[in-house]
Parts: C-alpha cells; sequence; structure tokens
C-alpha cells in the first residue's frame, strides 16, 4: 500500500512538469497546446543526440537539451502560432495538432522508431525497510521538486513572473501597463519548454525514447493540467499527483488494465462537484 | 485507379459524415465533443455485431443509430454543466474507456481480434465487382440525406436556439428554454449521425477492431471544420475532400521521390500533412463557407456604429 | 555456420550469366512492365521499429530475384507503403497499391490487425497476401488460396515457450501480456502446455499499447516471485519492463519472444547488458543456419549470427512470391498462390539458395525450398508447420542459442 | 502653439474594427495639465477613441503623437513606458493578484529602470488614495467596484505618468460611489497630470475638466471649454439628456 | 406575484444575500437600488432562479418555485434583463429576438425536419411580432446585422425586446439605462411605463434616479444584502440613512 503510494506520488510527479508546461502556456495564451507530448519527445531525443551521440553525462546534456527545446518551441510560436494568435482557441488547439504530427515525424525522419535509452546504467533499487525506491524515482522526485520551487519562486516572487501572471489574468490590462506580451509569451514559451524537456529525459529514463513517447502522456498530462483547473499552473501539479496516486490505487480494485477507467471516473466526479476543477477557480469569460 | 478513386471518395463521404456531426455539436452547439471517435467507434461495432449476428445491414444501422444517439444524449445529461475544456476531457475520456472496455471485453465484442466479415447493405443485390461502387452510392446518399438535414436544421427555429446556446447558456434559460433539453437534442442527433459514420465504417471496412478508433479521428473532424468554417455544413464538405486528398495524396509521394528509404518518406508525409495542416489554418481564415442564419428580414440596409 | 563455399559462388554466378543470357536473348520480355509487389510495412506508429528491416528484407529479396533474371523474364518491382501500424490506414494504403500501382501481392505486412482489415479487400481482389502476423484467425475462413503465413501460429509458439520453461527446470510462471491479437493468440496454448507439463501459472496481467508506465504491471507480477515471467509484448514494451524489473529489485526470469528480445540487437542495446542477461527467447529457427539466411544477412551487409526474425521471413516471401509465379507460369495470384505448399512441401532436396531455385523450376527438376527464417512446411490453410524453435538465452549481450525446440 | 507644450495629439485618426470604421477623422489637441472630457452618445466612438489613443488599436489612418513625438506605430506597452497610462472601463485590475501586486505592475515595467523607486512612488499614490492602504493584501477580485476603480487609477498612477486616460470612471458606479470618486479625480488633477476622460455621466465629467469634446458619429462635433457645452443650450438637448 | 423571503446567498464564504425579502405587486414597477455591491444582481438572480439560494423562499403568484429554474419561471412569466447586456454576439439582431418567442413545437428537431411549412407559418408570426417591437426602439433597422455590432445602448434596447417577446407578466430589469444616450433614456421609460400601463409588472434594479421617480410606486433600498428600507420614493431617498450610504449629494 506504502508502495503503491509512493510509485503513485513518482508517477504524478512526473506527470507534473508537461501538466505545468501545458497549463502554463494556456493561462497566458488562451489555448490547450496539443504538441505538448511532441514537445517532450523532441526534448528528450535532443538530450540524447548531446548524451549519446556527443557522450557528455546525462546533467550537461539535459541542460544544453532542455535550452535546444526552449530555443524550438520558441520558434515554433513564431511560425505557427503567432500568425493565429487572434483566433479562438480551438483555431490553435486544431494548429497544434498539426504541429504535434509534424514534430512526431520530424523525430522519426532522424532518430528511426527503434527505442534507444540514455547512457545510463539502470541500478537495483534502495531498500527502506519493505520500501524499494529505485534510482529513476530518486532521480524524478529530486529534480521535479527543485523544478517545482524554481518555477513557483519565479511565478510568484520575481518581476518575470508577475508579467506572466498579469498576462494571464488580463492581456490588454497588462498592455497598458507596460508589459510587453510577445516577451512574455516568449518567456512563458521557454519556461515549458525546460520543463517539457526535462520530464522527456525523466521519462526517457523512466521508459525508452521512442518516436510515441510524448504521445503516450498526452491523455494523463491534459487529465491532470484540466483536473488542476487548466488555467491555475501550480494546481496542475496537484491534478497531477490525483491522478498518479489514483491510478495506482485504482489497481487494488480493479485489473491494472482498466486503472484509466478509476481516474476517469475520479476525474467525472469531481468535475461534475466542482466543475472549474479541482483547485481552480472559476473561470470568467465576461 | 477508378476502383482506389472509388474507395477514397467512400472515406471522404464517411469522414464528410463525422465532420458534419461534429459541426452540429460543436460548430453550432459549442459542444467540445473530443469524445467523438468514442461514438463513431460504438456506431461501428453495434452496427458489426448486430449484421454478424444475422440481423440485416439496414436494420442493424438503424440500431446502431438509435442506441449511439439514445447514449450520446445520456453522456450530455452528465456533462451539460461542464464547460469547454471540461467537456473536451471528459467526452475524451469516456471515448477511452470505451475502447478499453470493448478492447477487453472479449466475451461480447471478441476484443482486440475485432469482429470480421460484415455484411454490407444489399450485398446479396449487387454484382461483386459493382460492391464498392454500390457502397459509395449507399454512402454518398447517406451523405446527402444528412446534409440536407443538416442544413434544414440550422436554417430552422432549432439551429438558432443551439447557436444561441453556444453563446450564451444563461441568456438561453432567461428566455425560457432549457438548455439541458437543446444540449440532449444536440448529442442525440449527433450521435444518431455519428452512429450512421461508424456503420459506414464498419460496412466499408468489412473487419472493425479496437485499433481503428483513435482520437485522430476527433483530430479528423476538428480539423475539417475549423478548416471548412465553423458552422457551416458546405464548407464542411469541402474541407473533408481536400483533408483527404491531402492525406491520400501524399501517399503518392514515395513514387515522386524514389532514392530515399520508405520510413523516411512515411516520416516526410506526415511532417506535410501536419504542416499543410497549420499553413491551411494560416492562409484560409475563415474557412471555407459561413454559418448559416435562421431568418433573413426583408431589409437589406446595414448600418452599424 | 556454413559459408558459401567457391564452387557455390561460381555457381551462383554461372547462374547469374545464365539467367542474363536468358533475358537478353528475350528481348522482347525483358522490356516488359515489371511485376509489382506491394510492401505493406508499419513505417510509423507502434510497429515503427520493424518497418525498416521489413523494407530492406524485401528489396533484398527483389535484388536476388531480379539479378537471377527475375521472374518470367519481367523484373520484380516492389512498391511500399506506410500502414501506420493502424488497420484504417493500412486499408487506404492496400487500395492504393492493388487498385493504382496494380501489385500482385501484398507483402510484409506486420500487424495483424491490419492483416484481417486488408484480407477482404485482398481476397476480393484476387491479390495474394503474405505476412507476419501471427493471429490465429489470419488464415481462417476462405481465403482462395492468396493468404500466407510466414510466421508461426500464435498457438505452436505459445507451446513452445512452454516447453522451453520445462526445459529451464521452470515450475512457477506468471504471464504479461500486450493486449493485441497476435500476443493473446500466444497466452491460452502457453498455460495449456505449461499446466500439462506440470507448471503452476500464478497470475496474469494484461497491458494496454502506449502506457506511459508499466510500473505497476511489474509490481503486481513480479511481486509473487514466480520462477519466469513470460512477457508477450514487442521490443518498446519489453524494453520498459525489463528496465523496470531489474531497477524494482526482481529476479524472475524474463521469456519473450526473439523479435522483441533481441530484434537486431537492439534490445540489448536499449536496456543495457546488465538488464538483459539471462534473459530467454525464443522464435523459430533455423535462422542461423539456412543458405537463405545467409543469403538474407549478406546482402542486406548484416553480420552473420544476427537475429533478424522479420526480415527474414519477408525475404521469405518475396522469394516464395517470385517461386510461385515462375511455377504457375502466371502473375495472377488466385494461379500462383495455390503454389505456395508444392514449393516447400515436396518430397525432393532442399534447395536455399533463391537464384538455384528459380533455376531448378525454370529447368523442371523437383525440389524444395528451404526458407530463411525456417526450414518451414506450409499446412492447407496457409500456416506454416513442421517448425523448430530456437531457444536462446542473452549471455553478456548477445543471444546463445542454448537448445532447440519441436 | 508649440507641440513639446502638448500632452497627446490625435490628428485626423480614422479607426474601427474589422476594416470598418468607426472613427471618422478626430483631430484633438491635449495640453500639458489640461484636463479633457470626451463625451457623446453611445456608439459615438468614445470607447475606440480611447483606444486609438493609447496603442490598444492601430489607427487606419492619421497620426497619433505624444510629447512631441510620433507615436502611431508603437504598441500600448511602449507608450505606456513614454508617459501615457489608461484605466480601462471595465476588468481594470488584474483580480487574481493582490492589491499591492497590482501597484508593483503598474510601477515596474513602465518607469525607468533605476528611476523612481518603488517604494518612494507608493507612498505618494497612497497619499492620494488613503482607502486602499488598509487593503495592500486583499486580492483584487474581491474589492467593490468603486475599490477597483480606485486601485486601477492608483496602479496607472504609480509611474508618475505625464497623460492619465480614464475611460468612464463612473460606469458601474452608485451615485454616491461616482461621487466620491470623482472627488479623488479631482485630487490627482490638482496634482499635475494631464488628463484624458470619458464619461458618460455628463455632469460629473464636465464637472471634473476644463475643456470637452463632444464626439457624435465617429466625428468632433463641439470643442470648447466645458463651461460653454453646458452653456449650450442644442448640446444639452440633444446629447446630455437631462442631466 | 413575486416575492422574494428571507433569501441568503453564499459565494465561497462571501454572504452576498443576507436574508433579504422583497415584494414585486402586480401591474407596477418596483425600483430596487442601492451602492454596488449590495447584492442588487443577486437578488434578480435569484428572483429569476438563475442563482442558488442557501436559505430562504422565492414565490411566483403565491406558490413556491425554489425547485424550477429560470426556464421553467421564464416559461411562467417571469423573466429578465442583465446588468452587462448579454446579446447572443453571433446571431443577428432579428435572431437574438425571434429566440424569445414563447416555446413552441416548431422550434424542436422534428419539425425542422417533418414539418417545415407549419414551421415557416409559425416563424412568420414570430417575424412579425418582433418587427413591431425592434421598430419601436428603432433597431428593425439593424435587423440583419450581427448582435455583436450594435453599441452598449443599443444592446440594452435589443435585451428589453428580447425580454418582451416572451409575452411576460413580470419583467426585471437590470440597469435598463446603462450606456444608453441620454436622450433615448426618456424613450426608454415612456415604452415601460406604457407597458406597465397594459397590465405588465416590473422590477427594476437602475441608478438613474429620474427614471427611478418617474416609473416606480415602490423602492426597496439594498445595502450589504440585506433591505435597508423601502417605500414610496420620495420618503425612501429623504432616509439620511440611504442619502449617506447611497444618493451622495445627487437630488
Amino acid at each position: 500500500m506504502l508502495q503503491l503510494l509512493l510509485n503513485g506520488a513518482v508517477t504524478g510527479l512526473l506527470l507534473s512538469l508537461p501538466a505545468l508546461a501545458l497549463s502554463l502556456s494556456f493561462s497566458v495564451l488562451r489555448f490547450a497546446n496539443y504538441a505538448i507530448g511532441s514537445y517532450l519527445t523532441c526534448g528528450a531525443y535532443l538530450v540524447y543526440l548531446f548524451n549519446v551521440l556527443f557522450g557528455w553525462p546525462l546533467w550537461i546534456a539535459a541542460s544544453v537539451g532542455a535550452l535546444g527545446l526552449a530555443t524550438l518551441v520558441v520558434a515554433i510560436d513564431y511560425l505557427a502560432y503567432r500568425p493565429l494568435r487572434k483566433r479562438s482557441g480551438v483555431t490553435l488547439l486544431v494548429a497544434s495538432m498539426g504541429v504535434a504530427i509534424a514534430l512526431e515525424n520530424l523525430v522519426r525522419l532522424f532518430a528511426g522508431n527503434s527505442p534507444r535509452s540514455f547512457d545510463v546504467a539502470v541500478a537495483r533499487p534502495l531498500r527502506f525497510g519493505g520500501l524499494r525506491l529505485n534510482y529513476e524515482q530518486l532521480t524524478i522526485l529530486i529534480t521535479v521538486l527543485t523544478a517545482l520551487v524554481l518555477v513557483w519562486i519565479i511565478f510568484r516572487l520575481t518581476r518575470l513572473g508577475r508579467a506572466m501572471r498579469a498576462v494571464a489574468d488580463n492581456p490588454d490590462l497588462a498592455a497598458v501597463r507596460g508589459i510587453s506580451r510577445g516577451q512574455v509569451v516568449a518567456s512563458v514559451w521557454i519556461i515549458s519548454g525546460v520543463l517539457t524537456a526535462i520530464a522527456g529525459v525523466l521519462v526517457g529514463l523512466d521508459a525508452n525514447i521512442e518516436p510515441q513517447m510524448g504521445w503516450n502522456y498526452l491523455l494523463p498530462v491534459f487529465t491532470a493540467a484540466i483536473l488542476g483547473g487548466i488555467a491555475s499552473p501550480m494546481a496542475a501539479v496537484a491534478g497531477a499527483l490525483t491522478i498518479g496516486i489514483a491510478e495506482e490505487l485504482a489497481t487494488l480494485v480493479m485489473p491494472p488494465h482498466y486503472r484509466m477507467i478509476v481516474a476517469f471516473l475520479i476525474m467525472a466526479t469531481l468535475l461534475l462537484v466542482r466543475p472549474w476543477g479541482l483547485f481552480g477557480t472559476r473561470w470568467v469569460t465576461r | 485507379m477508378t476502383a482506389y478513386l472509388i474507395a477514397t471518395l467512400t472515406l471522404v463521404a464517411i469522414t464528410a459524415i463525422t465532420g458534419l456531426a461534429l459541426n452540429l455539436q460543436w460548430g453550432m452547439g459549442g459542444l467540445v465533443n473530443f469524445g467523438l471517435f468514442g461514438f463513431y467507434m460504438l456506431g461501428a461495432y453495434i452496427c458489426g455485431l448486430l449484421t454478424v449476428q444475422g440481423v440485416p445491414p439496414l436494420a442493424s444501422l438503424v440500431g446502431a443509430m438509435c442506441s449511439v444517439a439514445l447514449l450520446s444524449a445520456l453522456v450530455s445529461l452528465i456533462t451539460v454543466r461542464l464547460s469547454e475544456d471540461y467537456l473536451a476531457i471528459v467526452t475524451l475520456g469516456f471515448a477511452e474507456c470505451l475502447r478499453l472496455f470493448i478492447s477487453y471485453e472479449e466475451w461480447l465484442t471478441r476484443g482486440t481480434l475485432g469482429i470480421a466479415g460484415i455484411e454490407r447493405p444489399f450485398q446479396g443485390l449487387v454484382p461483386a465487382q459493382l460492391a464498392d461502387t454500390a457502397l459509395l452510392a449507399f454512402t454518398l446518399i447517406a451523405v446527402a440525406l444528412v446534409y440536407g438535414a443538416l442544413q434544414a436544421l440550422a436554417f430552422s427555429p432549432f439551429g438558432r436556439l443551439v447557436r444561441a446556446t453556444r453563446e450564451d447558456p444563461a441568456v438561453v434559460e432567461a428566455l425560457g428554454k432549457s438548455v439541458l433539453t437543446v444540449r440532449f437534442k444536440v448529442f442525440a442527433v449527433g450521435g444518431a449521425i455519428l452512429g450512421l459514420a461508424g456503420s459506414l465504417h464498419a460496412f466499408y471496412y468489412t473487419y472493425i477492431d479496437p485499433t481503428q478508433f483513435s482520437p485522430i479521428i476527433t483530430a479528423y473532424a476538428f480539423m475539417a471544420v475549423v478548416i471548412g468554417g465553423r458552422g457551416s455544413n458546405r464548407g464542411v464538405l469541402i474541407s473533408t475532400f481536400t483533408l483527404i486528398l491531402v492525406l491520400e495524396g501524399s501517399r503518392f509521394l514515395v513514387d515522386w521521390v524514389p532514392h530515399l528509404g520508405s520510413s523516411e518518406l512515411a516520416a516526410i508525409r506526415l511532417i506535410l500533412v501536419g504542416a499543410g495542416l497549420v499553413l491551411l489554418l494560416i492562409i484560409k481564415p475563415d474557412g471555407f463557407g459561413k454559418e448559416p442564419r435562421s431568418a433573413e428580414a426583408e431589409i437589406r440596409s446595414f448600418t452599424s456604429t | 555456420m556454413p559459408v558459401i563455399g567457391p564452387s557455390r559462388r561460381v555457381f551462383v554466378a554461372a547462374s547469374f550469366l545464365v539467367a542474363s543470357a536468358f533475358g537478353l536473348s528475350n528481348s522482347s520480355q525483358a522490356n516488359e512492365e515489371p511485376i509489382r509487389i506491394g510492401i505493406l510495412a508499419p513505417f510509423t506508429g507502434t510497429g515503427g521499429p520493424y518497418g525498416k528491416e521489413i523494407e530492406e528484407a524485401a528489396r533484398a529479396a527483389a535484388v536476388v530475384i531480379n539479378d537471377a533474371g527475375g521472374v518470367l523474364g519481367r523484373k520484380l518491382e516492389l512498391v511500399a507503403a506506410d500502414d501506420e501500424s493502424v488497420p484504417t490506414s493500412g486499408v487506404a494504403a492496400a487500395r492504393k497499391l492493388i487498385d493504382v500501382d496494380k501489385v500482385v501481392a501484398i507483402s510484409g505486412v506486420w500487424s495483424s490487425a491490419v492483416v484481417l482489415a486488408v484480407k477482404p479487400i485482398a481476397v476480393e481482389k484476387g491479390v495474394a497476401l503474405t505476412t507476419v502476423g501471427s493471429a490465429d484467425e489470419i488464415t481462417q475462413g476462405e481465403n482462395k488460396g492468396l493468404v500466407w503465413r510466414f510466421q508461426t501460429n500464435g498457438k505452436d509458439w505459445g507451446a513452445a515457450f512452454a516447453k522451453a520453461m520445462a526445459k529451464d527446470g521452470i515450475k512457477t510462471a506468471s504471464i504479461m501480456v500486450l493486449q493485441t491479437p497476435f500476443t493473446l493468440s500466444t497466452i491460452e496454448p502457453f498455460r495449456k502446455a505449461f499446466t500439462e507439463a506440470g507448471g503452476t501459472v500464478l497470475d496474469q496481467v494484461a497491458f494496454n499499447p502506449n502506457q506511459p508506465s508499466y510500473r505497476v504491471e511489474v509490481e503486481r507480477i513480479f511481486s509473487k516471485e514466480p520462477d519466469a515471467v513470460f512477457v508477450a509484448a514487442y521490443v518498446n514494451e519489453l524494453s520498459a519492463i525489463a528496465k523496470e524489473t531489474f531497477r524494482s529489485g526482481y529476479d524472475s526470469t524474463i521469456y519473450a519472444y526473439s523479435n522483441a528480445a533481441d530484434s537486431n540487437g537492439k534490445f540489448v542495446q536499449n536496456v543495457g547488458k546488465e538488464v538483459a542477461e539471462g534473459i530467454v527467447h525464443t522464435q523459430h529457427v533455423p535462422i542461423a543456419k539456412s543458405t537463405a539466411y545467409s543469403r538474407y544477412l549478406k546482402q542486406v551487409n548484416k553480420p552473420e549470427g544476427t537475429v533478424a526474425t522479420y526480415g527474414g521471413q519477408v525475404f521469405d516471401q518475396i522469394v516464395m512470391l517470385a517461386l510461385a509465379m515462375e511455377k504457375a507460369k502466371s502473375t495472377n495470384a488466385l494461379d500462383f498462390g495455390r503454389e505456395f505448399p508444392g514449393l516447400v512441401n515436396a518430397d525432393a532436396p532442399s534447395i536455399g539458395e533463391p537464384a538455384e531455385a528459380l533455376k531448378a523450376i525454370r529447368e523442371g527438376k523437383s525440389f524444395r525450398y528451404s526458407g530463411a527464417a525456417s526450414d518451414f512446411r506450409f499446412a492447407p490453410n496457409g500456416d506454416q508447420t513442421n517448425l523448430t524453435y530456437g531457444h536462446f538465452r542473452i549471455e553478456n549481450g548477445v543471444s546463445k542459442l542454448v537448445g532447440e525446440i519441436r | 502653439m508649440s507641440e513639446d507644450a502638448t500632452g497627446l495629439v490625435l490628428r485626423d485618426v480614422h479607426a474601427g474594427y474589422g476594416g470598418q470604421p468607426i472613427l471618422h477623422g478626430v483631430s484633438m489637441t491635449l495640453r500639458k495639465g489640461e484636463r479633457k472630457v470626451v463625451i457623446g452618445p453611445n456608439g459615438s466612438g468614445k470607447s475606440t477613441l480611447m483606444k486609438t489613443a493609447v496603442g490598444l488599436l492601430r489607427p487606419l489612418s492619421g497620426q497619433i503623437l505624444l510629447n512631441g513625438q510620433d507615436v502611431t506605430a508603437l504598441r500600448a506597452s511602449e507608450r505606456a513606458r513614454r508617459g501615457l497610462t489608461y484605466v480601462p472601463q471595465e476588468a481594470n485590475v488584474f483580480r487574481n493578484m493582490s492589491v499591492l501586486e497590482n501597484l508593483r505592475i503598474g510601477h515596474e515595467f513602465i518607469a525607468p529602470r533605476g528611476g523612481l523607486a518603488f517604494a518612494g512612488r507608493l507612498e505618494e499614490v497612497l497619499r492620494l488614495f488613503p482607502e486602499i492602504r488598509p487593503k495592500l493584501g486583499t486580492t483584487a477580485g474581491h474589492l467593490s467596484g468603486g475599490q477597483r476603480q480606485m486601485v486601477a487609477m492608483a496602479a496607472a498612477l504609480m509611474p508618475d505618468p505625464t497623460v492619465l486616460a480614464l475611460d468612464e470612471p463612473s460606469a458601474g458606479l452608485s451615485p454616491r460611489n461616482a461621487e466620491l470618486l470623482f472627488e479623488i479625480i479631482h485630487r490627482i488633477a490638482d496634482s499635475g497630470v494631464t488628463l484624458l476622460l470619458i464619461e458618460q455621466n455628463t455632469r460629473l465629467g464636465l464637472g471634473a475638466a476644463d475643456n470637452g469634446v463632444v464626439l457624435v458619429a465617429g466625428q468632433v462635433r463641439l470643442a470648447a471649454p466645458t463651461a460653454d457645452i453646458l452653456a449650450n443650450e442644442n448640446i444639452r438637448r440633444l446629447y446630455l439628456g437631462g442631466a | 406575484m413575486l416575492e422574494a423571503r428571507n433569501v441568503r446567498v453564499v459565494f465561497g464564504g462571501f454572504q452576498a444575500l443576507d436574508g433579504a425579502s422583497v415584494r414585486l405587486p402586480a401591474g407596477v414597477v418596483t425600483g430596487i437600488i442601492g451602492p454596488n455591491g449590495a447584492g442588487k444582481s443577486t437578488l434578480f438572480g435569484v428572483l429569476a432562479g438563475a442563482v442558488e439560494t442557501a436559505s430562504g423562499e422565492v414565490l411566483l403568484e403565491g406558490r413556491s418555485v425554489a425547485r424550477h429554474g429560470p426556464a421553467w419561471r421564464a416559461r411562467h412569466g417571469l423573466t429578465r434583463t442583465f446588468q452587462l447586456s448579454r446579446e447572443l454576439a453571433a446571431l443577428s439582431v432579428l435572431e437574438n429576438v425571434l429566440l424569445a418567442r414563447p416555446k413552441a413545437p416548431s422550434e424542436g428537431v422534428f419539425s425542422a425536419l417533418f414539418s417545415r411549412s407549419a414551421m415557416r407559418a409559425a416563424e412568420e408570426v414570430a417575424i412579425e411580432k418582433a418587427r413591431s417591437l425592434l421598430a419601436r426602439v428603432d433597431l428593425w433597422r439593424l435587423a440583419n446585422a450581427p448582435a455583436g455590432v450594435l453599441s452598449g445602448g443599443q444592446k440594452k434596447l435589443l435585451e428589453l425586446c428580447r425580454a418582451l417577446m416572451l409575452d411576460p407578466r413580470i419583467v426585471l430589469l437590470d440597469e435598463p439605462s446603462a450606456g444608453v444616450n441620454p436622450t433615448r433614456i426618456g424613450e426608454i421609460t415612456e415604452f415601460i411605463r406604457t407597458l406597465q400601463q397594459e397590465g405588465m409588472s416590473f422590477g427594476m434594479v437602475e441608478h438613474n434616479m429620474d427614471m427611478i421617480r418617474s416609473l416606480c410606486d415602490r423602492v426597496y433600498v439594498l445595502a450589504e444584502g440585506r433591505v435597508l428600507t423601502e417605500g414610496r420614493f420620495d420618503d425612501v431617498v429623504n432616509n439620511p440613512q440611504v442619502a449617506s450610504a447611497y444618493l451622495g449629494s445627487q437630488p
């Protein structure tokens, strides 16, 4: 039971980075970026490139790869999303579907289809009494928590964070208060690019690096972000933890292959009771 | 080549019906049904299961339409309170759960093995060489009927009501109409159309299995509606044609660029599909059509402040 | 592993010359349209890791055949198409192959679901369909002699696993199975054979393709500490599961399909030697000691000893199609499809070199083709029989053949 | 009049949405220290005028000068940095942020770096708005309409702007609150800020300004000192209702 | 006619209404005034059925309607307009009004598909009625324009027409004059007076004291979710408590 909780929490933390990235970009740009999964894949492959082909240590490769992905993400915004910025959220959502298809196959074109791994040996787990914690879980735990604290600090305590929250709150007012939307949008993409790349590395450590890896995470990531209340970034983390633990505990009462159904039922019930998300605030449209 | 065109046109027609259903639900009604593929799958499965039990294909089709309409309407009752994003994820989750159920409940659905040997309508009456042509004709009639019905709805007071619920449900309630009822009807009619599309899918492939149904069906439908111009049924017809043209036409790439490996070409093809979609959205901002009105007063003077 | 001796080489060259001479003397025929064969393979999607191997093998076989003068004096031309590992895309691609490219056969098809979806069209249009899909249903029903499986069926493969475990002294086993028609088809036969041999199956879980993580399943299955776990999945899932097992501290032996646990060496490369150590896999053989298989490896520039099971099977498909057409003197699949059993079931000397076999047909000699993937026979329904399974164990990153199972 | 003495100049501005012009050639000049109110019937283009002036709407043609410089091509954020700040009619505070954060945002992206320190400005602004001092920690979305209006104005004043533009400050306020608010606007104006005001409530609006502009159907119908406007029977009858 | 008894409404810990009671008698215009945030719009929401109450009762013609939503209440003669105009921007002006016609079978799926001539006949009747309403507020010339392009004041008028299209017996008007051109406020006032004389009842939240004075028999003053006082307009405005809380120096 304790093991299940631990595993669920780690899975949830893993989900929380892309979920945070997703709701961050949603809160500022008002569209759900379907391409978040393929961003994750691209991030993992970039890091793979530096780690395995260039032979750099993983943490250096991950840092460079994260910056690389951030650049890519900003470039995609410039090419694909910027011309559509005045359009409805669903138009942008459809555009991001196109971006997702293109990116995933760009990866395929250069890297092929076979699964790959980072240049990191798999090790036996640490044991604390009956509880097992493996090194990947430990890495996930430390990395994600650090990243979350950093994002929280940026978000709450810095000038940039205030600018992001201001644009998310009221873009027109932010503009007349001297905040350049373009810079905030770019910063948001950079942060979400970095977060997604880190998530890509962690997912790659946890399972494989393959062209579909991000796609596989898409539904849980969206569920987590929406469960938290998609417009409130930090709540996405809570949503992700809820999903991770709920799916894990679901296996106590159901065959594991149906665990998604339990997660879905929990989500549906929560949304019926709190239609604006678990921790989000009511959506004001008028 | 003719046979290939016939098959592709059938595909266009089925996709068009799906797009039309979404245009009613999301285009007119503002209901972001990401679970569209689930209802489509349900249509295919109900129709498929009934035909292999010996029920005549046409009766199976009607059965599928009715049951999907009913189930779809029931789902709408649960989701009526949810706003756009949440409705999207709940319907998507519902569809994914449905697919899991179909994959594992072998006693009912034959699981991942799928259902083979689905009988087409009028199969005994047309010679085998004309079977595909006959199915195309049947599908085109279905498209025409669905299109006609949806146009009739769009220009009717009901269509107006549906668009009004999309704009502001609270106003509709204040004017004495039940939003729940409107959404219920929209989900039911949309469900029936999706049941029809799913049944035609089953007839076209004659074999169905869970892997044929994925969110990509939903994605294509959204692409069709967005490219077509939200709310315009005519636009949906044109855009589905364009969409399938791009998707299928890109298969011929392989023949034009011979010195690359097929894996690379397959990847390039899908890259172009994705990029083409984004480009289409950028260069064709209003889509192919415009939303109909329920009543045009007989005055043409139009001034605005 | 037998190496092609000098005499053989001379012979190949000779037959080459004869063939080209034959081609030259019939210049009118050489000018004819090539015979087209469609390669329907998963270049993207879940089967993506196998698409390239399939296409390369088919191209290698076509080169061998064309170098031997082609079929009926005409060249073989391959047209590849991506099925995206999805039945709907598979059908669209197959229709293009049949109706636009006018292929006489569709080969390579990997996913059982794609085969099942494409089969009605192929049968209706009279196009041969050769597949590496393993689901039992593929060869069931009316096939008009058009559908041939170049893969063991799930039933025999499942039983082979039970036998391998019995030989390894396994008493208790659990099952992790990917929910697909192919993988599922091996489970019940395995259970039955394993239980009959006195083993106990402790638990079974099914999982879905493309799961983000397999931790839950691994926890559930391995925590009961069975002697062995039969992981019925492809290379992606197996890699993730093997890593998860290792890092969770479990020691049960994993049994897997060779196409997952070796797959051109990709598996070991992916998970590392330490994780792969001791994993057992089976696959029908003799892949390692057949003339045809050596020919295939040489043609695709792979070192001897490479385990590329799908490649071998697809190589056989193209060769068999060529032989059947040559023998039937027809490119109509309804005619040449029926020749398949005769080519491998004959009570005659074995030939593994495709060019030789072609020559034998032209000369009217009696022989049987001994395939690259296996020295198989065909049952009338299109299934391969008489298969021997290799029993491999990964030691220090390399698959070692530790025995054979019949 | 020399142009450096001017706060804000609009020259023959045409503007509108989706290519449909709403303003048909509006020109006006706002001198430094002047208080100007724009009045006019609904739909006459007052809000469009305001949005064009502050840079939220790009004019179709015409020119906008701020402190003598051409700012027509500049966005709202850049105009704000050049001293033009704005309080929109609705949604004029960041609802999910505290009052203090609202004020800080009002300051930090506009005031030149190393310029006026935040703490100093905060004191000065709070002296103008003593009412919001106890509310600094409150989330702005929880304030009442009048309090929000004050926070919005305070935030706009934080960077010590040369021109302050107010879009219908009395909208949605009760008569009592509207009066209280206009008392504060008087206080602000007395502090020397140049003021551009759009007001629905003509009595209050004209009372707060030196000069008035009457906008009708996207064109300036009359520009005159407020006293003259109030005295003009025609204007009173046509556009000012009974007030 | 319409009555709220001791209504309490809580929004996430915030008491929007704290035991407010109002009565809107038949055939008259009842005014509701009060400072911002007093709960006036919330009270209208409660009366119309759009806002859930924590406790208290709403009676329509003597029967409790607490369990009925806004749609039901609208069908039973009670409708409202909104403080911030809620026109349906993508629909034409005419469509906005037509939408409000009383519920009819011709609005269903069935009649749209299978009984089109009956549907059209019903539409024509409705269009005629909409025309007369729109013409009255000079919006008929804009009938085919999307409602989104109207000015703020025109939107208010459109909302009024839309409410009247329902043939209601009681209309709750939430700031009908806000944003309306001052010259037109007089016309609206006259329009409402005529309707009232024809027997329609109104509840009206309004800041324009001229309008309240000329239309309302009774006025409720709300403050902090409670009824501060009620009575005839003159009595209420002369109440010093009201003046300090709300009216300021005006009239």
